[in-house]
């Protein structure tokens, strides 16, 4: 049972046209894998987290109490993006499954939405957000490797706090930028495949071999996402990151959260807005960093 | 693959014979290509399953042309295939092999069928009738068989056969048919000369034939 | 007249050329102008099926005869009968100022002879033409083909016994020429058929050079072969008998299996070919004429001694090129709401020269006829032009005409006007009826629907109802069939 | 790809003699297991290699599933009746002469003396390029060939197409559906009947199978209620070739009327889109309309709405219209006195 499925195209030759559905179910079950790991390991042996240092109870009371964290376009992008994400998902592996229904319509225009939603994404995180904060950088690559050698009792400096985004998410984000372009990629030119409201339909845009790649790396791709979403869920229900999923409803973060896990001087906030905690000011996010 | 090659084709060598080789083998022996495909296609899964519901033997008894024959057929062997290279009834023509062009019509049960397009095994116990079955034992033609000949009503003739037996079997269901009717019962047959009308019409004559004899 | 012949990814030669020589003979124009392209194209391979090029031409000029005719308010019929062939027609180009012509042809009175047995004039006259939505059309057409070869050797050995054994090297299509053409050699031996054996199916059994069964020339070349043979074995009868009963050769004749004086002295054809034994030489087989084709020597030295045997070449002068010609005829109905229609009658009336065999020829006209019926309602060949790779493979889908596509009485008359340029008279009569069967049906359709309906083969319900809801032709004409 | 004109690739042959036997068979070898009914559509795809199943079980010795049985309320079709004793049987002749029909304009005499009821309405679609043995949707690739710009598609769909535009082929399937057949299934879970027209499915819902059928399950049994006994009927098929051809277009229509008003009616379409079309917006809509000209031309006209021709099938468009109209205004009968 090979990973991709073959088949003959008109000329004889032997082109992929697409992943092994099987996959699916490899994708699922990784997923689940690694969320009861993840978590038995964290129930039963994770020591508590120890930073370098305390943040200073100097800046503590500057801290507003409500640490403005993600602006509101930046909360709908998320949300526009987990909800055609999901469409995108279900439409795609539920017929694949068994479940029967008129799906492709509902794919095209979900991912027409995402695609939109992260062009968006990167005009204006380019732009308007701190581009550089959801990239990994050298501290972040020191810490890891001091958290590396504690794990395995070597000694080792603690590592410091975070900045804006943890190590983790930093490349959780990057993962799901190489499958999210990926699909993306793929699917644009698979709408020219069937009728959207877009462009023409020219399935002969490639050549067999090529658009088979191209449905090989949308489906790996798809499912990789698949064990994604489910590790992103399932972080975001995690109890310790509540503070973390609720700033993506509400767009703030408590100040003790704030102080517990991130350095102020990794992750500035502004200060001065004490007294209107509940006013996030888009302005106020790029001054990080 | 040069070596391997050479391996199985040099004299001398212990012969580790290759599928290819030994397909081939068969198929020069001209006896049983057929079983070639028995053996090496998809192993079927005979073992441990002779109880299972519905599973037959190989070897079969047929009923053709009025003769008990015993026949080694293969479960995906087609009448035709059988009637012609096990049975040696070459009279049943294969043209399209797709249940299309009728000159492989043989009667089961009196009722006209594509021979291509039914398994051996689905006739035992019933009655198979091929051409070579409608002359009588002393060599007299079949009255449709003699309105052939009377009207000469072929060209090449590879669809004689198929037409005859089609018109044998719809005429037991009306043996006084037009023209048009007798061109609606052999409508399943075609003729690559495209002499339906000296066809229809010794066909026709065939009929006329049968009635007659059949009165006398 | 530019043709442009699609011919596929190997075969260079087209049929181009041939399409130009029949349409420049069978409609005579004064002047014409003619040019042909060969292409080969990265598509499925074809080849010619039959009437190649000739079918194409006339189906391309038929419809425009046809559209001519009506603008000018003149009978289909008449206004082939004014511009078909006569007599030794000219054909194609002239080289170094002359051009070719044809042995011979009747194609008016085969148009004669089945205008009047299709009732055209009634049927024309027939109103309404429209009953409901079913409207009806008659179209004539006019089609022929090369009909016939020269210079092929005859064989016939006359045994002790008294049979004469015909050596047939036609390869048998079914359509009897292996056996009927050796009548034309019977009958110069005045032997009844009943004595007559013919000898054919494979090369080890002695048979004579012969032509290729095709291009309709069968008929023709064989008859004269024949017919030569049987004159040699006539010559050497009457030397045998004037050897032997005295006198001259030519004072004896031959007939009732007999050579014999007029009141005289006479012999069997048996005892003929006992002496022609003991004469040996030439009388026997011995000895050969020397033009004959090296293989009918070596069949001839095989078969020496059994009897007289006679082996000739064919060569009988022939004064042009020979042609066979039909005339075809049909109505159809057509159903204008679903584009669907039957062809209610057909006829072809043929202009073949002497008729040989009448039930073969009936069946070879109509046979053919009904091949170019099968281009004109459905026959295709569709390939996908992305792939380059058929998709028509099966029966239902490149449509070959079944029984129930032709009308259940179907006609066909022949003129049996002997050509002058052969001895027999006969010609071959294969390919000629096929553009007619084609044309007669296009033109039908035009008359029922008007020439601006459809402008390709074949003509489907899809064509007729898509035109129709336009008011124009919706396929382009150089489409490919779909 | 090609025609093969050789044996077909090896399975195991299983002759059950009762639906049980079969069923026990079927989920024995789940998608190893091919059902064999008249064969003719099956065999295509075993003789050119592009199916291959391990097994077949062949149901022509399943006696149960053969023959015509009147019920308290119209009769029952066995599945495995072939298409001849359908066209000749007295009742349905007399009395559901609509399928009769149907049954009488499928393929060819050898064909209808073979092909069953129950193979006729559940046949693969013909489209000819997924014929062909192209990895088409349909087969479970990711093109459809002949809705591509230069795709040879005269046969194909102009409605409810879904990335495939192919067309189901059957005859009896619009006539059975016109007069509201219950088709009868013997699944896993037991026995199952649905609508005639819920049978059939597009690609929208299964792009590889026109039917609802799954692997395991038997179609045994057609019913035909006596609701539409008697009926006037119209079927018309429009095809190339005059036999042994498939249906351009083929439409059936079952219709009771008083006072020359159209009462009940039911009409379907077959060759338009991946499943025989039940125009159940026609039926309402010429409900209490006279029957005459006007009414089918508005019928027609209703029945082709959002229809999309590809490039090659625009005619099916006025073809179904006309069709439609027919059904219900009936056509003329034309005779030349010649």
């Amino acid at each position: 049972m090979g990973i991709l499925e073959w088949a003959t195209n008109p000329w004889g030759q032997n082109v992929p046209i697409h992943i092994a559905w099987f996959l699916i179910w490899v994708s699922i079950i990784a997923g689940l894998l690694f969320l009861i790991v993840h978590a038995t390991w964290l129930r039963f042996f994770a020591k508590s987290r120890q930073f370098a240092s305390d943040t200073s109870p100097a800046i503590a009371p500057k801290i507003p109490k409500h640490v403005p964290r993600h602006s509101l376009v930046a909360r709908l992008f998320h949300w526009v993006m987990a909800a055609s994400m999901f469409t995108l998902l279900f439409t795609a592996f539920l017929p694949k499954v068994g479940v029967q229904f008129n799906w492709v319509t509902y794919h095209w225009i979900a991912g027409a939405v995402l695609t939109i939603s992260i062009l968006f994404h990167i005009v204006h995180a380019s732009f308007w957000l701190d581009f550089w904060s959801i990239w990994p950088d050298k501290t972040d690559v020191q810490d890891a490797q001091r958290r590396l050698r504690r794990f395995f009792g070597l000694s080792a400096p603690p590592p410091r706090k975070f900045a804006k985004y943890p190590l983790e998410n930093k490349l959780f984000h990057g993962v799901i930028i190489l499958c999210g372009l990926a699909a993306i990629l793929t699917g644009v030119f698979m709408m020219f495949r069937v009728r959207t409201i877009f462009f023409p339909r020219n399935p002969y845009l490639f050549g067999d071999m090529t658009w088979g790649l191209m449905y090989v790396l949308h489906g790996l791709a798809g499912v990789g996402l698949i064990a994604l979403v489910m590790m992103h869920i399932y972080f975001g229900l995690r109890p310790e990151k509540q503070p973390i999923t609720k700033s993506m409803i509400f767009g703030w973060m408590d100040r003790d959260f704030y102080l517990e896990e991130h350095d102020p001087d990794r992750w500035a906030v502004e200060t001065s807005s004490i007294s209107q905690p509940s006013r996030v000011d888009d302005r106020g996010l790029h001054d990080a960093g | 693959m040069a070596d391997k090659t050479d391996f199985n084709t040099s004299e001398g060598v212990p012969k580790a014979v290759s599928r290819r080789n030994f397909i081939k083998g068969v198929i020069t022996s001209g006896v049983a290509v057929s079983s070639a495909s028995y053996l090496f296609r998809a192993s079927t899964p005979l073992n441990g399953q002779q109880s299972a519901v519905g599973v037959g033997e190989r070897l079969i008894t047929l009923n053709v042309n009025g003769q008990q024959r015993r026949v080694d057929a293969m479960k995906q062997e087609t009448l035709a295939s059988t009637l012609r290279y096990k049975l040696g009834l070459t009279g049943t023509k294969l043209g399209c092999d797709r249940a299309e062009c009728g000159s492989c019509t043989v009667l089961i049960d009196d009722i006209p069928y594509y021979a291509c397009s039914v398994l051996t095994h689905t006739v035992r116990g019933r009655k198979v009738l091929t051409i070579e079955g409608l002359a009588n034992r002393d060599g007299t033609l079949h009255p449709v068989q003699q309105g052939v000949i009377d009207e000469q009503g072929f060209q090449c003739a590879f669809c004689m056969p198929g037409f005859i037996m089609a018109t044998v079997g719809f005429l037991k269901t009306k043996p006084n048919p037009t023209r048009q009717e007798l061109a609606q019962g052999i409508s399943g047959n075609l003729c690559r000369c495209q002499d339906y009308d000296k066809i229809l019409t010794s066909l026709m004559r065939g009929a006329e034939n049968l009635r007659r004899s059949n009165r006398g | 007249m530019f043709v442009i012949c699609d011919n596929g990814p190997y075969d260079a030669v087209g049929d181009s050329a041939s399409s130009g020589r029949i349409v420049s003979l069978l409609y005579q124009p004064q002047a014409m102008r003619w040019r042909g392209v060969t292409v080969l194209t990265n598509t499925p391979p074809r080849s010619a099926q039959s009437s190649p090029g000739g079918l194409q031409g006339i189906v391309i000029i038929e419809p425009i005869i046809a559209k001519a005719a009506r603008k000018l308010g003149v009978d289909q019929v008449a206004i082939r009968r004014v511009n078909c062939p006569e007599g030794k027609a000219p054909f194609g180009p002239a080289v170094q100022g002359k051009r070719q012509y044809a042995t011979s042809a009747f194609l008016k009175e085969a148009l004669d002879r089945g205008a009047e047995q299709f009732k055209w004039s009634e049927r024309v006259a027939r109103t309404p033409k429209r009953i409901g939505t079913k409207v009806r059309g008659v179209g004539v057409s006019l089609s022929c083909y090369v009909g016939g070869t020269i210079g092929f050797d005859g064989l016939l050995v006359i045994t002790p016994e008294g049979r004469v054994i015909f050596q047939s090297g036609i390869g048998n299509l079914g359509t009897e020429s292996v056996i009927d053409v050796h009548r034309a050699g019977a009958e110069v031996l005045g032997v009844p058929w009943e004595k007559c054996d013919v000898v054919w199916g494979n090369t080890t059994k002695n048979l004579p050079f012969t032509c290729v069964s095709g291009g309709s020339q069968t008929t023709h070349a064989m008859t004269r072969a024949a017919h030569a043979a049987a004159m040699e074995a006539k010559k050497k009868l009457q030397e045998i008998a004037a050897k032997k009963l005295g006198g001259k050769p030519e004072q004896y004749e031959v007939g009732n299996e007999r050579v014999f004086r007029k009141g005289g002295a006479s012999m069997t054809l048996a005892q003929a070919a006992k002496y022609a034994i003991q004469l040996g030489g030439i009388y026997d087989g011995h000895e050969v004429p020397a033009d004959v084709h090296k293989l009918t020597k070596a069949s001839v030295a095989a078969l020496a001694g059994q009897g007289l045997v006679a082996a000739a070449k064919d060569n009988y002068p022939r004064d042009g090129s020979t042609f066979s010609y039909v005339a075809s005829f049909a109505e159809v109905e057509v159903d204008v709401e679903t584009g669907k229609y039957y062809i209610v009658d057909f006829l072809a009336s043929a202009d073949v020269g002497t008729v040989i065999h009448p039930r073969a020829l009936g069946g070879q006209v109509l046979g053919r006829s009904t091949l170019g019926i099968g281009h004109a309602i459905g026959q295709k060949w569709v390939f996908d032009p992305h792939y380059g790779q058929m998709v028509s493979k099966r029966f239902y889908q490149n449509k070959p005409p079944t029984i129930l596509d032709v009308p259940v009485d179907m006609q066909w008359t022949a003129l049996d006007i002997p050509d002058p340029e052969t001895p027999v008279g006969a010609r071959g009569v294969g390919e000629p009826p096929v553009a007619g069967g084609c044309a007669s049906i296009l033109n039908a359709l035009s008359d029922a629907l008007g020439d601006e309906i459809f402008q390709r083969a074949p003509v489907n319900a899809d064509t007729i109802l898509t035109s129709l809801e336009a008011g124009r032709p919706m396929q382009h004409p150089l489409m490919a069939h779909i | 790809m090609a025609v093969i004109r050789d044996v077909m690739a090896a399975f195991e042959l299983y002759q059950p003699s009762s639906v049980a036997d079969a069923q026990k068979l079927l989920e024995q070898h789940g998608s190893d297991a091919w059902v064999l009914a008249g064969g003719l559509d099956s065999f295509d795809w075993l003789k050119d290699r592009i199916k291959k199943p391990k097994v077949v079980v062949d149901l022509s010795g399943i006696e149960e599933l053969r023959g015509v049985r009147t019920t308290t309320d119209g009769i029952e079709i066995g599945a495995m009746t072939t298409l001849t004793e359908v066209a000749n049987h007295p009742i349905i002749k007399q009395k559901y002469d609509l399928l009769a029909q149907a049954a009488e304009l499928v393929a060819s005499p050898q064909i209808r003396n073979q092909g069953t009821i129950g193979g006729n309405v559940s046949q693969d679609t013909r489209c000819w390029y997924y014929r062909g043995g192209w990895p088409c949707y349909r087969a479970g690739g990711n093109i459809c060939y002949a809705d591509t710009p230069e795709g040879r598609n005269r046969e194909h769909a102009i409605l409810h197409a879904e990335r495939c535009v192919a067309v189901n082929p059957s005859d009896t399937a619009p006539a059975l559906i016109a007069l509201d057949a219950k088709f009868v299934l013997r699944t896993r879970k037991g026995e199952r009947v649905v609508d005639a027209e819920d049978y059939f499915i597009g690609p929208d819902i299964d792009i590889t199978r026109l039917h609802i059928l799954q692997p395991g399950d038997l179609l045994t049994a057609i019913r035909i209620p006596s609701t539409w006994a008697g009926a006037q009927f119209y079927f018309e098929k429009i095809r190339d070739r005059n036999v042994w051809d498939f249906p351009l277009m083929n439409v059936a229509s079952a219709m009771v009327t008083s006072d020359d008003r159209i009462e009940r009616i039911r009409i379907a379409v077959n060759g338009a889109a991946a499943r025989p079309l039940r125009l159940k917006a026609v039926e309402d809509a010429v409900r209490g309309r006279p029957r005459n000209a006007a009414t089918g031309e508005m019928a027609g006209k209703l029945a082709v709405q959002g229809a999309v021709p590809l490039q090659f099938n625009a005619y099916k468009i006025p073809l179904m219209r006309n069709l439609v109209k027919r059904a219900i205004s009936g056509v003329q009968e034309a005779t030349w006195a010649s």
